[in-house]
């Protein structure tokens, strides 16, 4: 059971990884500031969400593990909005001078 | 070094932080309408008990001492008065009471009752820095130091523009910045030395510190930054726009005692701190840096057209003096630092400057007051409206000068005496010359202000209470004079069993 | 297991920090904001990895902090907006 | 291995520094000021210093970085940076600092043996005081004295950020936070997130007595929050000249004061606890002083009057 | 090498880039930034002391990690009374960035 | 202190009571199920719900508690949508992209409602909404213009206002 | 506390009441006519309380006052003068602007001039002589034309820098002496053995001699002197230069014979006389022509004293004390005498230049005046040699100097002037009578030489003919062009000075400027931290 646990965080670690990879790539390669914002909001949600999904069977506690799904439903608010206001900000100008 | 403990009376060390404290607060929470009754009411309170721990100092022969909490240190902190604080204290409820009373000219609140920024904050800010500066006098701690020297930074800050006008502004901000840039110094160099020993208390620094490289390169960051704090020359950039900018009453406060808590320091952790002997190379270097000061800057004193600015360049001039100690009190042959007649001296020159140029800002922003503007050249007539205020000024001038019977007469005479004594000539040469360009510049004034009014001046009258606050203190700075010429022993209560 | 998430909050780390390239090559501030951006969640990711990894729980209330905060910043630069004729109290 | 995650921090700390400094814009600095703060929140939590590294991601993210971006927006119509002056004083001020930071690197590279430290003090005395947090401990009860001057310091700084009002304005409202361009997704965020920001920053200085947390992590939270409504425009900030406010600003400072002047009839003294009340009281104090410190914090962002006061 | 002596070298260059950015920029809000840089390594300092003495069964040194905290609100304290300076500097219609030193041409009350 | 806030009908006590329920369990969340912590617990969740009520105001209308966690059951499921679709583009070598800025009229009155929906659109698979125009059609960015992004944000829509409530407009 | 005691310190404690009464405008403005009420104590205390003394304040402070034989009889002379130029000043200055300031200058310089006599121990005597030379020059500047500021800055700064050569060498002869504040005699007893002697002797030396004008330190008398009012210029080249006479007179270890020293006084005081006199002929401004005497007969005092410190010779501090009394008397009165001529018309002029006839070839020891009676008490000191010679010479000289001086004279009678003021005549008469009595009525005491040697043929004969001599000198010199030097001679080379010290001053402001740059501030914040590293470590 125990083994089983593991793996599955393993391979649930493991995928979060890879999307903050493609985050940090889309971050990198695509061409505009509108466009990487998708990379950042979207791969790299869903790659905390992942690693947060991938912990909670190693948690200590049920309490330790509400509390990242805690944390992952702020992120996601947080990341819901802030990314917006990017984009809201960037289309306005972005802010050159 | 004896271990800390509690002292009877120790208690009222800790009234003596708190009072200035709780007043700023009961301003701040109650409004204007209390203000100058409050702020009044501290400094009288605050007044008795500094005479109060003085008296104990002196009656008991030893430090008064209180530990926080009950915490020994290096855990805890400790708050000690010896007699160089009580001093010192005494000197600083003295100044402010002074100032106090001539404020109450400039910093009314209006008679209905309406709140304005001006009062509120000038009383709030006048407590907040006398609470700061009481924990520098008291604490024992490097990093409660540190904290106390920020509250005396941020309560000075916004004295020095509380004109509002755009220079004002500007020199608050220049003064704020390198105020910042040396405590982040100091505060460095509390980071290494906590590093290297893991504790912050003076005493216990006194018995471990060791002479390597850690320790000099912590020593040299805190003395340098506090020397950034006090002006030293040619760190010097903040002190006249921000000292000459300030109303008169906080001018006379910052000149007089904001620039002496980092000098305070630095005599602390030289001969506290330090691992004794220090070379006499860095004691030299010190002392030349204070020597280029009075040089310097009393030139520039003498070729300023505002009475103000050249009382602001003054300051640092004098300000130098008392890096002069280094040297003197180092070869002195004195079996303790204490003993020696450079020690004295250099605290003498602290405490009658303190009192010399608080009267001398005071006198200036009256005689301003009463024509309407402040330059030299054009005094004249000054002697005629404010007589009791230039004649302040003039004793005040006598002090700088250093000519008997002043406070700075003994000080400096007591420089000169050590100066020859450890065959330092070049010092008792700057000493020399110090007090004749500082003569030069007070007579320039006083010159000016005796001369015959020119036709058609109008001048505001000045209420008498505040010209005689401005006279007390310059008395004050003269009667200093009548100290005898040798080392004072309640300088040395309370550091005795430091080797 | 420990080492594993150790290794992944490693990971994390140089993967973030490659995203601070953004930051120096912008092109505009939304751009380099979002390197900040980056930073808060994978902070986050970070924190927790760690936390479970090494036992402590505390390290959670950082990730806590960062999450709340992440969107701070964000905020605090749409102040700055471009033409924004504000300047002082008046409206 | 883990060095190597180490060398990849420094490495990414300096980057950041050096674009902080380096950066054209001054916006672009800030943002990597952001990010550096970001980051040493992590170096902190690698140093296993958990209470340091929430301050800093409370204040370096969020607080200090609000403050320079809100400046950034007020300097942008105004003013260019002025530029560094030329390559051979950037060379000559380049060896300089590099000779400061070799110095200071020496000191670290000659570390005493043993480390000194004060932690077995501070376990020794731990029982006494009955609080499991020592960076809670140290802070409020052996150097309480620090931690109440240090609140000082903050009211002398909004004192000081007040004083900078013009005479006509004293008393009235500070500068409105709102956006340039109002914006539907930050009312909503402003709406949804406070509550649970209140949560946070209350659960932080309650958790701080036994967990690492404590006063001022909370308070910057929930001055953030504070902050973020009047971002939003769902509330301005309130007239300075209300004695209420100026209450709730002293509020802290003064019960702490006033419990230390009590240690004189209750205990052993000025700022000492009476035996087996100290967490109560502790916790109290903790309490008032997060609600003054949110509040001077947010007043503090929020700057001096800008408005006359209202009639 | 241990990460806390890795560190403490960084937070020495954290002083040293802080240093250069307060000596040479120009402008007040660059420089005031650059304070926070140098203070970043000051507390960075204090980390390592604290690291260093893991002692007792501490994790680190509690009371340099307390001084850190008490300095980290005091530097922004700072931050923010230069930030207001500045701004309300700029409002009297001052140039921000360096000119040579004032002298104030008129200071009479 | 809940009571106090200022438009708290009747209808809405309820309400106000799920929320106050809410931050108390948010709040055993943060601190663990030790009842001493009660003591700070409720009244911080007290004050949370102030908050709350004071920033957002009660609904006047009923929401559909099963609809809104449907919309909330799809979310982790639509995130790992979009984040595998940022993955291909982004890892791809061509990098496939159209990006380009679609306008869409919604239904939604402006305001918490229409905020809300962003929020749950910006997490949506290639879409991000940038703003509005000036008849207040939404503009949302796409990584992919070619994909039929109107029709999938009606479906979006139709759900959203299922849950709360409103969906007859659909 | 004696009678004597409190009449001593009544002399001086009364002027500095009235110094500090003028703080009210109302007394201000009476002040200038009780002027002559100030000196009176010390007068009285002169006769008086002569080997009285008064602690005023008890050790360690030891500020205390004493009056010995020379003091009293420098006191009585200078008090003397002192009350009649200040009725002089009553009457001569009435209707100018700014009396009151110049009351209140005229008080505290003759406080400070009076203590200077008084005092016995070193803080005091520092403290008297500061005074004095501190607040005349507001009597130098008070007439505020561009001649008097001028006068006033030279004055000023020499008198400081005077100050700072005193203040350095009492120090230096305080190290080693008891701790606090020593009485003079204590500390000049402990002098000759002190390691320091010489420095510190070089320093009073170059202090006090700056003060009594001694070449090349004189520059500033004949420049201060002349603009002064009148009163002014008298109570100036009468009194204060005597200050430097009592300096040398307390502080120099007269009992201890130190040859090398004596004979550098002697020869820089003689030179002086020779110097003093070869400008101050060339001069054309009346009183210039007495500042310049001042300068020359002061140089002989400095001898008188060289030639006693040679030999150790007892009762050298009478002597000295006694030719400064003379000149103080007759100086005293040629300066109010000038006045008095300019207000007097043709009618009583023979009478008045007459009187200033004798004083002035008083000073050049015209045989039966009282100046034949200084340098016949003082010429034994010199011994046979060439000072001898040179001492006698110098009477010729100061014939030369003062038979120009008396031409001058006649020639400035203002038009239309009729009878002088009693206000002025009177106190000028006083002094001229005491000039010629005083030093007849002092003679035996102060010299202890039988008054009828100086009687003797003999002596009349040597007092007689270098006056001959300089009389056909003068009338030599008649036929001769002399060249034009300006006042104060070799200040014209400081004056080229001027603009050198402008473009340094200059030089310091920019230099504050650039250094007051934020990043040259901020980088030596650096530079020092490391500077300062590095020197601690270097002990290490």
């Amino acid at each position: 059971m125990s083994l089983l646990l593991d793996l599955f965080t393993i391979v649930a670690v493991s995928g979060g990884l890879f999307f903050f990879l493609a985050g940090t790539v889309g971050l990198l390669r695509f061409p505009d500031t509108l466009t990487r914002l998708h990379a950042l909001t979207k791969a790299d949600n869903l790659g905390l969400g992942l690693i947060v999904l991938g912990l909670l069977p190693q948690c200590p506690d049920i309490v330790s593990a509400l509390k990242l799904v805690a944390i992952w439903a702020l992120v996601q608010l947080g990341g819901a909005t802030a990314s917006q206001l990017i984009a809201e900000f960037a289309r306005r100008g972005g802010g050159e001078r | 070094m004896m271990p800390y403990a509690t002292t009877p009376g120790g208690w009222m060390l800790v009234l003596a932080l708190m009072l200035p404290v709780v007043g700023m607060l009961g301003i701040f929470a109650l409004g204007l309408r209390h203000a100058e009754r409050i702020a009044h009411a501290t400094l009288l309170a605050g007044l008795a008990v500094a005479l109060a721990i003085a008296v104990e100092v002196g009656r008991s022969g030893q430090a008064v001492t209180y530990l926080i909490g009950g915490w020994r240190p290096p855990l805890g902190i400790a708050l000690q008065a010896d007699g160089l604080s009580a001093v010192l204290m005494v000197m600083t409820s003295v100044i402010l009471c002074s100032v106090g009373v001539f404020a109450r000219g400039s910093f009314s609140s209006p008679p209905d009752g309406a709140e304005v920024r001006r009062p509120f904050v000038f009383w709030t800010l006048l407590l907040g820095l006398w609470s700061a500066l009481n924990t520098v006098w008291l604490a024992q701690d490097l990093f409660s130091l540190f904290v106390a020297l920020e509250l005396l930074t941020f309560s000075a800050v916004p004295l020095v523009c509380l004109d509002g006008s755009r220079d004002t502004l500007r020199a608050a901000l220049r003064y704020l910045l390198f105020a910042l840039a040396g405590s982040v110094f100091y505060l460095m160099g509390t980071g290494l030395i906590y590093g290297a020993y893991g504790t912050m208390d003076i005493a216990s620094l006194h018995q471990v510190a060791r002479a390597d490289w850690a320790t000099s390169v912590a020593l040299g960051l805190m003395i340098v930054g506090l020397m950034a704090k006090a002006a030293l020359f040619p760190l010097h950039l903040w002190l006249p726009p921000a000292h000459a900018g300030a109303p008169a009453a906080a001018s006379a406060v910052l000149s007089a005692l904001v620039v002496k808590a980092p000098f305070i320091l630095i005599l602390r952790l030289w001969f506290d701190v330090a691992p004794q002997p220090l070379p006499a190379a860095a004691g030299a270097m010190l002392a030349g840096l204070g020597a280029a000061s009075i040089l310097f800057c009393s030139i520039m004193a003498l070729r300023q057209a505002r009475l103000k600015l050249m009382i602001a360049y003054s300051t640092v001039a004098q300000v130098g003096y008392l890096f002069l100690v280094f040297p003197l009190v180092m070869g002195s042959a004195a079996e303790m630092p204490w003993d020696s007649v450079g020690w004295t001296g250099g605290v003498l020159q602290l405490v009658s400057h303190a009192f010399a140029k608080a009267a001398m800002f005071l006198a200036a922003g009256l005689i301003a007051e009463a024509l309407g503007h402040d330059r030299i050249a054009d005094l004249g007539g000054a002697a005629k409206g404010v007589p009791v205020t230039v004649a302040a000024f003039a004793l005040a001038g006598l002090s700088l000068m250093g000519l008997p019977p002043a406070g700075g007469f003994i000080s400096k005479l007591m420089l000169l005496t050590a100066a020859v004594e450890t065959a330092n000539w070049w010092i008792a040469a700057t000493i020399l010359a110090g007090g004749i360009l500082a003569a030069t510049y007070v007579f320039r004034v006083v010159g000016s202000a005796l001369a015959q009014p020119r036709a058609g001046l109008v001048m505001k009258a000045v209420p008498l209470n505040r010209e005689l606050a401005v006279l007390t203190l310059a008395l004050i700075a003269v009667a200093l004079g009548f100290l005898p010429l040798q080392p004072l022993d309640y300088l040395g209560i309370g550091r005795g069993g430091m080797p | 297991m420990a080492e594993f998430l150790f290794a992944a909050a490693a990971i994390v780390l140089v993967l973030t920090g490659l995203g601070l390239a953004r930051m120096l090559w912008g092109p505009s501030p939304a751009d380099r904001m979002m390197a900040a951006q980056l930073l808060g969640t994978g902070g986050g990711a970070i924190a927790v990895l760690v936390a479970i990894a090494g036992d402590m729980t505390a390290v959670l209330d950082i990730a806590l902090t960062l999450a709340l905060l992440a969107a701070f910043a964000a905020v605090a630069l749409t102040l700055g907006e471009p033409g924004s004729k504000r300047r002082g109290g008046e409206e | 291995m883990s060095l190597a995650v180490d060398l990849v921090m420094v490495l990414l700390i300096l980057t950041a520094a050096v674009w902080t400094i380096l950066a054209r814009d001054r916006r672009d600095a800030v943002i990597a000021f952001i990010v550096l703060g970001l980051l040493l929140s992590l170096v902190w939590m690698r140093l296993l210093a958990v209470d340091v590294a929430l301050t800093e991601a409370a204040v370096g993210g969020g607080a200090t970085g609000l403050v320079l971006l809100r400046a950034c927006a007020r300097l942008l119509p105004v003013e260019a940076d002025g530029a560094l002056p030329g390559l051979r004083l950037q060379v000559a001020v380049g060896v300089l600092c590099a000779v400061v930071g070799a110095c200071l690197a020496a000191v670290i590279l000659s570390p005493p043996e043993p480390a000194p430290s004060l932690a077995p003090a501070v376990a020794a005395h731990m029982e006494d005081v009955g609080l499991k947090n020592p960076v809670t401990v140290v802070l409020l009860a052996y150097r309480a004295l620090d931690t109440l001057l240090e609140k000082v310091v903050l009211v002398l700084g909004l004192i000081g950020v007040w004083a900078l009002a013009p005479d006509l304005f004293w008393g009235g409202r500070p500068a409105s936070l709102r956006a340039a361009v109002p914006s539907g997704t930050l009312t909503f965020l402003a709406r949804v997130l406070p509550p649970i920001g209140v949560l946070i920053g209350i659960y932080l200085v309650w958790n701080g007595a036994d967990h690492p947390g404590g006063t001022f992590q909370g308070g910057t939270v929930l001055a953030a929050m504070w902050l973020l409504v009047m971002m939003a425009d769902l509330g301005d900030p309130p007239e300075t000249r209300a004695l209420r406010l100026r209450r709730l600003v002293a509020v802290g400072p003064a019960l702490f004061i006033a419990v230390g002047l009590a240690g004189f009839g209750m205990a052993d003294g000025f700022l000492s606890y009476p035996p087996g009340y100290a967490k109560p009281i502790i916790v109290a104090v903790e309490v008032a002083l997060a609600l003054s410190i949110a509040v001077i914090l947010g007043l503090m962002v929020a700057g001096p009057a800008a408005k006359e006061p209202d009639q | 090498m241990t990460p806390a002596t890795l560190y403490g070298l960084c937070a020495a260059a954290l002083v040293a880039i802080g240093l250069f950015g307060l000596i040479l920029h120009p402008s007040p809000l660059r420089k005031v930034i650059s304070f926070n840089l140098v203070g970043s390594g000051t507390f960075l300092f204090f980390g390592v002391a604290a690291r260093r003495g893991a002692v007792a069964g501490f994790l680190g040194d509690p009371v340099p990690q307390a001084m850190v905290i008490t300095g980290i609100v005091v530097a922004f304290a700072a931050t923010a009374l230069a930030v207001a300076l500045l701004l309300r500097m700029l409002e009297s219609g001052a140039p921000t960035v360096d000119g040579p030193p004032e002298q104030p041409d008129d200071l009479s009350p | 202190m809940a009571a106090s806030g200022r438009s708290t009908t009747r209808a809405a006590v309820p309400g106000t009571v799920v929320r106050f329920l809410l931050f108390l369990l948010l709040w055993g969340i943060l601190i663990g199920p030790a009842p001493a912590n009660l003591v700070a617990g409720l009244p911080a969740a007290a004050l949370a719900c102030w908050v709350s009520l004071w920033l957002l105001p009660p609904f006047g209308q009923t929401l559909s508690l099963s609809a809104l966690l449907a919309v909330l059951v799809r979310l982790p499921g639509q995130s790992l949508i979009a984040g595998l679709d940022v993955a291909r583009r982004a890892l791809s070598p061509a990098m496939p992209l159209r990006p380009g800025i679609v306008a869409y009229r919604t239904d939604i009155p402006p305001g918490l409602e229409r905020d809300a929906f962003r929020a749950l659109m910006s997490l949506q698979p290639g879409t991000l909404p940038v703003g509005e125009d000036a008849d207040g059609a939404l503009l949302i960015h796409c990584l992919d213009v070619d994909q039929p992004v109107t029709h999938q944000l009606a479906l979006e829509e139709a759900r959203f206002r299922r849950g709360t409530g409103k969906g007859s407009h659909g | 506390m004696t009678g004597q005691g409190l009449l001593i310190a009544s002399s001086v404690v009364v002027p500095l009441l009235m110094a500090l009464a003028c703080l009210s405008p109302a007394v201000r403005g009476r002040m200038p006519g009780w002027l002559a009420i100030a000196p009176l104590p010390a007068l009285l205390a002169a006769f008086l309380a002569r080997g009285g003394s008064i602690v005023v304040a008890p050790a360690p402070l030891r500020l205390t006052l004493a009056l010995d034989d020379v003091g009293a009889m420098l006191l009585g002379g200078a008090a003397l003068l002192w009350a009649a130029a200040g009725a002089y000043a009553a009457s001569y200055m009435r209707g100018q602007p700014g009396l009151g300031r110049f009351a209140v200058w005229w008080l505290l310089t003759l406080t400070g001039s009076l203590g200077t006599f008084l005092v016995a121990d070193l803080t005091s005597f520092y403290l008297a002589f500061s005074v004095a030379s501190l607040a005349a020059f507001g009597l130098v500047s008070f007439e505020g034309s561009p001649a008097a500021l001028r006068a006033g800055r030279v004055y000023m700064a020499l008198a400081l820098l005077g100050e700072a050569f005193i203040l350095l060498g009492f120090v230096m002869l305080a190290i080693g002496a008891p701790p606090g504040n020593p009485l003079i005699g204590e500390a000049v007893a402990f002098f000759p053995s002190s390691p320091l002697r010489d420095p510190a002797l070089a320093l009073l030396i170059l202090g006090f001699g700056l003060k009594m004008g001694l070449v090349p330190l004189h520059v500033w008398m004949p420049l201060a002197h002349p603009v002064a009012p009148m009163p002014a210029s008298a109570a100036l080249s009468g009194i204060i230069v005597k200050a430097g006479v009592i300096g040398l007179i307390r502080f120099l270890p007269l009992e201890a014979a130190l040859p090398g020293w004596g004979a550098t006084l002697v020869a820089v005081g003689l030179f002086t006389a020779f110097y003093a006199v070869a400008v101050g002929v060339t001069q054309t401004q009346v009183k210039t022509v007495l500042a310049y005497s001042t300068v020359s007969q002061m140089g002989l005092v400095a001898a008188v004293l060289g030639a006693g410190l040679m030999a150790a010779a007892p009762g050298t501090a009478l002597l000295a004390g006694f030719y400064a009394l003379h000149h103080l008397l007759v100086k005293g009165a040629l300066f109010l005498g000038v006045g008095v001529a300019m207000a007097t018309g043709p009618r009583h002029r023979l009478l008045v230049l007459g009187t200033m006839t004798l004083l002035a070839l008083s000073l050049a020891g015209l045989p039966l005046t009282s100046g034949a009676l200084a340098k016949y008490a003082t010429k034994p000191l010199f011994g046979d040699g060439l000072a001898a010679t040179l001492a006698t010479l110098s009477a010729a000289g100061s014939t030369v100097l003062m038979l120009h001086f008396l031409r001058l004279l006649g020639g400035v009678a203002k038009p239309g002037a009729e009878r002088p003021p009693t206000g002025i005549l009177w106190p000028w008469a006083a002094v001229a009578v005491a000039a010629f009595v005083a030093p007849w009525a002092m003679f035996a005491w102060a010299t202890a030489l039988p008054l009828s040697a100086s009687l003797g043929a003999k002596a009349l004969w040597a007092a007689l003919w270098p006056i001959g001599l300089g009389a056909s000198v003068w009338v030599a010199l008649r036929f001769v062009r002399l060249p034009a030097i300006p006042e104060g001679d070799v200040v014209v080379l400081a004056d080229r000075l001027a603009p050198a010290v402008g473009r340094a001053g200059e030089a310091v402001e920019r230099a504050d400027i650039w250094l007051r740059r934020w990043p040259v501030a901020s980088m030596m914040l650096a530079v020092l931290a490391i500077a300062l590293t590095v020197l601690l470590s270097a002990g290490s």
